[in-house]
């Protein structure tokens, strides 16, 4: 699949990895009941790196993302975002929850507001945004992911690939320093991969920090620094895509990339 | 095998079918006649119609509408058709109709039930057809709360301002608490004020102003309000009032919280297992004893208050329904957008939980409305207790079927309509999404 | 694996109640525990002073008193000057009666109704859609009222079936008496009864258990095991033939041999009822307020029941009917194999809450004078004693416990019946 | 406060009456409610009140009746109701007098011919439920050792109704309501009532314990009226009389001479205002349910004690 | 999506088509009210013959091969099977019934019966079949679709291609001697779609006679003898798969090529 980038220039230059630590996750670990999915995860992510994370069904790489803007909890080791460790102080959390934006796999958009109302939302109520301003914003943000003529409908009333590039512009309207991807391809159709794909490297061409869940692994070498993988809960290798997809050292790694790119 | 290749050259047209299978002769065959028990039970059918018919059409039709007594009729009667049987005396829907629907309300006043009644159908139309209605409208649905009360009960207009205002301080102290002391000082404070205003300071302001701008229309007491009236009012205030107390049961019960989920559990099942009528002995033999020494407002209230707890714990489940449909990723990106829980609740969950129970609460709304006649069993005078009154009256003693037939009649006209627009919504909203 | 080390204990700050998530809920908790506490015991209090100064204090001792009254419908024997505590047992027994036979009723004539709703017969469907609506969209009390009325209106007295060229004759070979006082039926006698056992000795929850009925039920029971064991053999001899062996005429053998022979032993015979001074003596005399009572309900009950079966027979989708044809069976077996197992998780769980709800609107018995429980305990008891916080108490106590009851039975199906998914 | 003071203030009486038993409380067509409780109803009002049309008449069930008076709900209770030793102590209420010497009967169709109660072995009989009828009837069958069947019914047109159709036999109440009941029918001498009165019915107004001073108003509004007809005051020479008289009694009675109404609590014309309001006791029972009515209830016990029967008010003094 | 079938050679000798007829058609209409969905069909289908069935949707597809077991009803025409005229002579349906099986889009599978009991209902029910023979019978077309190891789970627990094969083997148990197929794979995911048609291509090599309804050309191709291309309810153009595909002679035919072809 990864034909489907190869008609786009990727301007890497402006890719600036800084050398301030945005996530640093320390010795964490996480069970749900007495199941493990979570163990010893370490990883330093510095501003402006982009990071995809791959690894079989079940192999805990939802939940490790979840967990950095507490959708999960987790239960031991840190968790730091920006300086601030992850507690159970609701504050903490706010505070990380509003540095930290998040695209689902199924979009999540919410179906009884208008595209705009989806946007504005957020920074309405959380941030205290004036309606006004934010409306500019979130138009901003919409015109960014080329779907501004469709503000004023409904969720239900567009396709998948514009539904997840308005779920990445309603995360953008919060101004977040680092976002999460859960997969947010894999339930569209060919054609709208490549939209919201387009929309995501943009976004990394401007420097934003990025941590992506996902298979397409056209979109991993293109622009990733680093891709992380996963198995049974930990992570089983890291490196930069090119060492990592022509040089993998475990064997797991090794059978997973002879799957997913023998295909 | 080539032999079997075959091309059309030309296509065929559309032809008529068999005309036994069409028209008039085919819907027959197909719809009462396929087949000899098909047409046993049509044959069947049609004579049961028939029996029907043919006692119930004279008895409607031919019937006397002008008399002032059972005895009046039965002259009548006899006069013209030489039997008493199998005809309608009218005379006493006729004589005592407004009776039935507005109970002992003044008649001059009748225009207020009216009024509130059409207000009601206008404050409820953003929320019936949000998508047709303008947005003013939600200024008269919020206002309805205040409004209604007011009409229907008249008195100084002060009162219901006063209470309106107690809303509008807890607002304005929460505003002014956020910034200042912190988020549940604030909620705290939001509780309170309304509280202590209500409780100390309302009635004394509304009786101040009142002294100096006297404003207000002529009061009527509650022991007037009755008939079909008395059943509109109390469904309309056990659904209005139990939906704010049903939400905050859901949510409580849905919560993970082990005590709130226990006691909202223990309420919701409670009130469920009894039967209505039980709890109107409550209202109508024990509330003043649970209450303080001295406590004492008159029945009505007392059994809206009962029939409002009882609606909100079928209102309750209902808008569990609503919530256990949505999506779990509807709470989680809310959560990732920062939203904390009351502002997801407010505005991400409920709309949409709400719409979806819609039809729920019709159906609770019918149920409530259909119920709200047992309140003649406490002594009431709702429709049916007013027909037993009619019924005790010597002029009308021994009449019946009259009486039950108009209150039928209103009965069905209402839960008919809205159990068709209940269903209208429900094939909307499947196909909605 | 690294060891791992407890994650680092933050020194405990009050703020932390409020925005730590973990005491957050512990607060919020106790928060609504102290609410709840101080609002029980506020009512409590409230209460407490108010029969003081009423000068009720809460007693149960009324329940020993005499009742000084009569009830009419009494399975077991009950007269004036029992205690209100029996008459309360009493109600409860004739609350239960009206329930089961409403719960059967409803049932058949439910079914039944909403099968037909969906009959290719165009004007028998109409007819019970009609039926459907009108009970639906009219309140049951209204019926129940209309029921009575109807029966006290429209059937003859008993005085119509006296002298010699009476206006109403008995029907069915002169058996049955339809009067507006109720219907009187033949009753099941038996010349060398075995008497009956006597439980709970004077107690006012005593009753009598017929010995002429347990041995009848004894019968009935093993009959029923034979006909399983003889259908069971059928079935094995099918598995292992192919061929089902015809069993009815075994089955119907089996069942009313042993029966007949029971009965004859017994000295089985029917009283019928007769017309003798004021009223009609002897036969089952089922009074007008329990027909009333029992058809209203039942019938309105029925109405919701139908659509819940037209609704499950709906929601198993055409394909199945389809493939159960496809494949050759016929729609007879097609409803028993296919359609109603997978019909009856719908409907069974809303079926049973349509019972409770039937259960509970039987309180309306007191329109018509029947005396259930809340004719009884919450009636003339409560009314003679003025003791209403006790009466409507233990009124709710014992619907409560029918209410759980039927609903432990609702979740222990559910969860027996529950589709395997992936 | 007082249930005086309370009424005062509402500027209207609440007052429980039957649901309809004509004669002694019914609406008429145009909802005016009529009779002879009704009566005392009016008197307490205007003796009040000064205005015997500020009654909110609050109609009540053998059942509901002392519910709605010890709830508050009404206050006082004018609902033929019987004086009895476990109403009076146990529910906590104090009747204030007796207006109606009564006793329960029987009425049966006269084509049963049935003539003595005794007759009644296997009958069917209409009954109202939450009355002392209720029980004397239980036990005057199991005293007489026959068997009836009740038949429990709310209120008394309901009772009418199933009487009339022929779904019991008998109907049982207070004699008075029996021959109010007949008096409405179609044809009341096809009914006779039997001669057997199995018990005895004191019917009086009523209200809740420990309000001694509400008690006094209604107690003495109803002597005032018993008084009257004793001293010959009725409605038609109640404006002369008020003007003064020579007897001292009946200037007390009417206020122009000491201080009456002072002593409790109400205005001096009190008595007058409440004769007024419908005429003395025995004006009311005549309009109402005497000989001249429907109803034809002759005066018997209700005679003055000067008469020979047992009406009797404490004096004036 | 002809690709899915490359990896099979196809045995074609012991395709065996006979000279009985099978399936005859004359003349057949069908209305539905006062539409005209079947005009003057006429198909004879010899034994062993495999017939695909193609043609834009609402042509008529699912209607003509519902008629041939009698879910739906035909109005004038007659068809006979295997010698039986279809009347509405209740016998002649069931005997027309048990040696037609048929399997649905939708699979219909039975949901509160497990896989086994499925295949054994009708075998027991309609042939009376001893049960311990029909558990016998149906693990052996189990074991044929490849899924025996699932009998004793419910179809709810299995995959879209799991279930249909079950289908399959359900009708089987009843060993018809024409097998219906309407869209048997147009329901399922790309993966499941190729389990199905290779036990669909099975069938065809023992000598199954067959019609189906379905859009995969490359399934057409190997397996067909003949293909039916059907347009407004009538029969527009049949012939042999490979004349059929490379020299098509209607213009509907050819336009409905292109279309499905030129994805
Ligand atoms: N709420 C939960 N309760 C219990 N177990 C869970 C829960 N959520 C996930 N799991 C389990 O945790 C493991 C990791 O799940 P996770 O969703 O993180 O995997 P993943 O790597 O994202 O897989 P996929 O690629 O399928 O999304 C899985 O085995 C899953 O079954
Ligand atoms: N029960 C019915 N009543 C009325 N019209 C019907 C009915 N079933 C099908 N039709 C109509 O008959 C026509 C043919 O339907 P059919 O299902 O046979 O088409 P098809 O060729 O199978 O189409 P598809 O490829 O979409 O399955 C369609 O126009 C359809 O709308
Ligand atoms: N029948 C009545 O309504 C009153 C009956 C009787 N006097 C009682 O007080 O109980
Ligand atoms: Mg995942
Ligand atoms: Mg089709």
């Amino acid at each position: 699949m990864s034909e489907l980038m190869t008609d786009r220039e990727i301007d890497r230059s402006k890719m600036h990895v800084s050398d301030n630590v945005a996530i640093e996750i320390t010795n964490m670990n996480k069970w749900y009941g007495s199941f493990h999915v979570l163990r010893d995860i370490n990883l330093t992510v510095n501003e402006g790196e982009r990071i995809v994370i791959a690894g079989p069904s079940g192999s805990g790489k939802s939940t490790l993302i979840r967990c950095i803007n507490r959708l999960e909890e987790h239960q031991q080791g840190s968790i730091v975002v920006d300086g601030t460790e992850l507690t159970s102080d609701l504050k903490n959390i706010d505070k990380i929850r509003s540095e930290v934006g998040m695209c689902f796999q199924h979009f999540n958009l919410f179906p009884h507001l208008t595209i705009l109302e989806n946007c504005t939302l957020a920074p309405i109520w959380v941030r205290k945004t004036p309606r006004k301003e934010a409306e500019e914003t979130a138009m901003h943000f919409l015109e960014k992911v080329k779907i501004p003529e469709q503000a004023d409908k409904y969720p239900g009333q567009l396709s998948g690939g514009q539904q997840q590039r308005v779920a990445i512009a309603r995360s953008l309207c919060m101004r977040p320093r680092i976002m999460l991807f859960d997969e947010p391809t894999s339930a569209l159709d060919p054609e709208m991969i490549k939209e919201v794909l387009d929309t995501m490297i943009e976004l990394a061409e401007e420097g934003m920090t990025m941590l992506c869940v996902t298979h397409e692994m056209g979109f991993a070498r293109q622009v990733a620094n680093r891709v992380i993988f996963m198995d049974a809960g930990q992570i089983v290798e890291q490196n930069e895509p090119e060492e990592f997809f022509n040089n993998p050292k475990s064997d797991r790694t090794k059978l997973f990339l002879s799957q997913i790119l023998g295909h | 095998m080539s032999d079997q290749a075959f091309v059309r050259t030309e296509m065929l047209p559309e032809k008529e079918p068999p005309a036994s299978t069409v028209g008039i002769v085919g819907w027959l065959r197909e719809n009462l006649f396929s087949g000899w028990f098909n047409s046993i039970l049509t044959v069947v059918a049609l004579g049961f119609i028939y029996y029907v018919l043919s006692g119930l059409v004279p008895w409607v039709f031919q019937s006397v509408w002008n008399a002032d007594s059972l005895n009046e009729c039965r002259e009548i009667m006899t006069e013209t058709w030489g039997s008493t049987h199998g005809h309608a005396c009218w005379g006493v829907v006729n004589e005592r109709w407004l009776q039935l629907l507005y109970g002992f309300y003044p008649d001059h006043l009748y225009w207020r039930v009216n009024l509130a009644l059409v207000l009601t159908l206008v404050a409820l139309a953003p929320v019936l057809f949000a998508e047709q209605s303008p947005r003013q409208l939600w200024y008269l649905t919020a206002a309805y709360p205040f409004l209604m009360p007011w009409l229907l009960w008249g008195g100084s207009i002060w009162g219901p301002i006063m209470v309106a205002a107690g809303f509008a301080i807890g607002y304005l102290g929460y505003r002014i608490l956020v910034p200042v002391a912190g988020g549940l000082v604030a909620i705290i404070a939001a509780f309170a004020l309304p509280i202590i205003w209500w409780l100390f300071l309302a009635g004394g302001v509304a009786g101040a102003i009142d002294s100096v701008i006297p404003i207000g229309i002529e009061a009527v007491e509650s022991r007037k309000f009755g008939g079909f009236m008395l059943a509109v009012l109390l469904g309309i205030v056990a659904i209005g009032c139990s939906l704010p107390i049903g939400i905050v049961l859901a949510l409580g019960r849905q919560s993970d919280l082990f005590i709130v989920k226990t006691l909202c559990v223990g309420f919701i099942e409670f009130i469920r297992g009894v039967p209505l009528i039980t709890l109107l002995f409550v209202a109508s033999l024990l509330l003043n004893l649970f209450l303080p020494p001295g406590t004492n407002f008159d029945i009505i209230l007392r059994v809206m208050i009962m029939m409002t707890l009882f609606a909100a714990a079928y209102m309750a489940e209902v808008i569990r329904g609503g919530l256990a449909a949505l999506p779990k990723g509807q709470y989680e990106g809310a959560d990732s957008l920062g939203l904390n829980y009351w502002q997801a609740q407010r505005l991400i969950i409920m709309p949409q939980a709400l719409k979806i129970s819609i039809p729920g609460i019709v159906s609770t709304f019918i149920g409530i409305f259909k119920d709200t006649t047992l309140v003649s069993i406490i002594g009431l005078f709702d429709v049916i207790g007013l027909s037993n009154a009619i019924r005790a009256d010597t002029a009308w003693n021994g009449i019946y079927w009259e009486l039950f037939a108009f209150i039928a009649f209103l009965f069905f006209i209402v839960c008919f309509s809205m159990s068709r627009y209940s269903m209208y919504l429900e094939r909307k909203l499947h196909t909605g999404h | 694996m690294t060891t791992l080390t407890d994650p680092p204990k933050a020194s405990f700050r009050l703020s932390m109640l409020i925005y730590d998530t973990r005491y957050r809920s512990l607060t919020i908790q106790a928060v609504a525990m102290l609410g709840f506490m101080l609002l029980a015991a506020w009512l409590l209090n409230n209460t407490l002073t108010n029969l003081a100064t009423l000068g009720k204090p809460i007693d149960l001792g009324f329940l020993g008193e005499p009742a000084s009254y009569d009830i009419n419908q009494r399975l077991l024997d009950y007269n004036s000057r029992d205690t209100h505590l029996r008459a309360s047992f009493i109600g409860l027994i004739n609350t239960l009666v009206v329930a089961v036979l409403g719960c059967i009723t409803a049932t058949i004539v439910g079914v039944l109704v909403g099968v037909l709703r969906l009959s290719k017969n165009w004007l028998v469907a109409r007819i019970m859609t009609v039926y459907v609506e009108m009970f639906r969209n009219v309140p049951v009390l209204l019926w129940i009222v209309l029921a009575m009325a109807i029966l006290i209106e429209s059937l003859p007295a008993p005085r119509a079936f006296r002298g010699d060229n009476p206006e109403a004759t008995m029907k069915v070979f002169d058996s049955v008496a339809i009067t507006n006082r109720g219907v009187y039926v033949p009753e099941p006698l038996f010349s060398n009864s075995l008497g009956s056992i006597h439980l709970f000795g004077d107690s006012s929850l005593r009753f009598d258990v017929s010995l002429d009925l347990m041995a009848i039920l004894v019968v009935l029971i093993a009959s029923i095991f034979a006909v399983r064991k003889v259908t069971s053999r059928a079935a094995h001899i099918q598995e292992t033939t192919g061929v089902r062996p015809k069993t009815w005429h075994v089955n119907l053998a089996i069942l009313f041999v042993p029966m007949i022979a029971l009965l004859a032993v017994l000295g089985f015979h029917l009283g019928y009822p007769e017309l003798k001074g004021f009223n009609f003596t002897g036969g089952t005399h089922m009074r007008n307020s329990l027909i009333a009572l029992w058809l209203a309900l039942s019938l309105y009950t029925a109405a919701f029941i139908a659509e819940i079966v037209r609704g499950g027979i709906l929601a198993i989708s055409h394909g199945q009917t389809e493939a159960a044809n496809a494949l050759g069976l016929r729609p007879g077996k097609t409803m028993r194999l296919v359609i109603l197992p997978q019909a009856l998780r719908v409907i069974i769980p809303p079926m049973i809450s349509n019972y409770l709800n039937l259960t509970k609107n039987s309180s309306l018995a007191i329109a018509v004078g029947y005396m259930d429980i809340t004719g009884t305990l919450g009636g003339i008891t409560m009314n003679q004693t003025g003791r209403e916080l006790e009466c409507v108490l233990m009124l709710m106590g014992c619907y409560l416990l029918i209410s759980l009851s039927i609903s432990m039975v609702m979740n222990w199906y559910n969860a027996r019946v529950a589709l395997v998914e992936r | 406060a007082g249930t005086l003071d309370d009424v005062k203030a509402r500027g209207k009486l609440n007052c429980g009456v039957t649901t309809g038993l004509v004669g002694f409380a019914a609406p008429d067509a145009n909802g005016e409610w009529g009779g002879f409780d009704v009566g005392v109803c009016r008197a307490v009002a205007a003796a009040v009140l000064g205005d015997p049309k500020a009654v909110e008449f609050v109609p009540t069930t053998g059942k509901t009746r002392f519910t709605a008076l010890a709830s508050g709900e009404i206050d006082m209770l004018a609902r033929n109701t019987t004086w009895t030793f476990s109403r009076d102590v146990d529910l906590k209420f104090t009747f204030v007098g007796v207006n109606y010497y009564d006793g329960q009967g029987f009425m049966v169709p006269k084509e049963l011919g049935v003539s003595s109660a005794k007759e009644l072995d296997g009958a069917t009989v209409c009954i109202q439920t939450g009355t002392t009828t209720e029980l004397n009837l239980a036990d005057f069958f199991r005293s007489n050792n026959i068997s009836y069947e009740p038949v429990p019914i709310e209120t008394n047109a309901e009772a009418q109704q199933q009487y009339l159709a022929g779904a019991c036999d008998v109907y049982t109440t207070d004699a008075s309501g029996l021959a109010a009941t007949r008096a409405t029918f179609e044809d009341p001498s096809a009914h006779v009532l039997l001669p057997e009165i199995i018990s005895k019915e004191p019917l009086g107004p009523l209200v809740r314990h420990g309000d001694d001073n509400w008690g006094d108003v209604v107690r003495w509004t109803l002597n005032a009226l018993i008084t009257a007809e004793e001293l010959g005051v009725s409605s038609a020479n109640i404006g002369e009389m008020s003007a003064g008289t020579n007897n001292p009694e009946v200037n007390r009675l009417l206020g122009s001479e000491g201080n009456l109404g002072e002593m409790l609590g109400l205005s001096a014309d009190w008595a007058k205002n409440a004769i007024m309001a419908s005429g003395n006791y025995g004006e009311l029972f005549e309009k109402n349910i005497g000989e001249n009515t429907p109803i034809g209830l002759a005066r018997g016990l209700n005679a003055q004690w000067t008469d020979g029967g047992l009406i009797y008010s404490p004096p004036f003094r």
